[in-house]
């Protein structure tokens, strides 16, 4: 699974993009974001308020209960400033 | 005809409304709408959008399909830049043409509404006084609660 | 800055918004509406404006007076023609610059809502089935319900 | 008293403007409206439905209530249709 990350997310990350392969037991967008969080600092960092980052799978917003299976692309980023 | 486009380039909105209207005959009302980078009583020297490519485009368009399907328009127009933006410049821009006017108006606004909350952009301030780290985490723009509150409405 | 201006000549869009926010720093959003006439559907040759002179400039002014009362506007613009106006042509335009997008989209319509029921403005209608007798009563325009109750919104 | 009459209420009586001298008792709008409708076929036609003409003194909108003493110019017309 590819993970793209964005503004402050990338930032905090340390890069845009990478790719990821999560456990079994990783099944939904929340779960993703625990088990990332774990994997470091500075994804600690970056989802420290887990439920105000946004995610997209496969081009299209998505809720943090949403699963994740057979998804090609994540993405996660802050809310929207655009406009 | 719907025209949706992400681009670095400054645009032109009177092209934008032209390219709506131009020539027919059914067209009551356009209405425009262009968002500008403003310099915040001088403090502020650019904005920086970054945005997701691909989303970006895909998301406006579901907006847009949205929008047709609430109301009977006869064209549309979304354009919203990305990279650096000096104040002055135009950032956004949201063109609809119906019959009447109560539909180019309810569109114009739902369009940006949505595009301010849904649209993957988000901008970066660059400062005067934040010259030495222009790149601070500190510089990204928040969402606000306001936003939200218009998406709401509809 | 506030642009008032009743005219027979066609006027040009784009130089309207242009003339509210170019060279501007302090400009976030600007709202265009441009009113044009129908051809409805081939049955229609011309619309006809007849205007009250020197009431109908006052009471744009008296609209737009109100408008920069209620919202905090940077400029605005309204322009009406009169004569007679071909399908395609533009016949109204309202123009509003702001900071913030809600105060441009707010007062865009009310100045229009306002400007349709207010300003002293009449339409007749050119049809080729009345060609006969083009000046006909018949061919005056009726003022719409609907009118009135966007107005009453504000 | 300058008289000034627009679309089908000029039509409808011939003329887009007159001199008037309405006598003493004629007070309002409306009753400007009244004595002009017995003054021929013309003006009645013009006012038949007189709830839905609109006046103007000296080019502000006035209702029928509204007094005429010392106005200058009034001006009849049907509801407004530009925008």
């Amino acid at each position: 699974m590819k993970a793209l990350y964005f503004a402050w997310v990338r930032e905090r990350i340390g890069k845009g993009e990478e790719q990821l392969s999560p456990p079994s037991h990783v099944g939904t967008v929340g779960e993703l974001i625990g088990w990332l969080s774990g994997r470091g600092d500075n994804y600690a960092y970056a989802f420290e308020n887990a439920s105000t980052i946004r995610a997209a799978l496969d081009r299209t917003h998505a809720r943090h209960d949403a699963p994740i299976a057979g998804v090609r692309e994540v993405a996660f980023f802050p809310p929207m400033t655009g406009g | 005809m719907r025209r949706i486009a992400v681009t670095a380039d400054v645009f032109d909105a009177a092209h934008e409304t032209q390219a709506l209207q131009g020539g027919r005959t059914d067209v009551g009302a356009v209405v425009t709408f262009v968002g500008y980078c403003r310099d915040e009583a001088g403090t502020l020297t650019a904005l920086e959008l970054e945005h997701f490519p691909g989303m970006a485009e895909a998301e406006l368009e579901r907006i847009a399909i949205e929008a047709e399907r609430r109301w009977p328009l006869l064209g549309l127009s979304m354009i919203h830049r990305h990279g650096l933006i000096r104040p002055g410049e135009p950032i956004v821009l949201v063109a609809t043409a119906s019959r009447h006017r109560a539909a180019a108006f309810a569109a114009a606004e739902f369009l940006m509404d949505f595009m301010k909350t849904d649209a993957p952009f988000w901008k970066r301030e660059h400062r005067d006084g934040s010259a030495a780290d222009p790149r601070s985490a500190e510089a990204w723009v928040e969402a606000k609660p306001t936003d939200d509150a218009a998406k709401a409405r509809w």
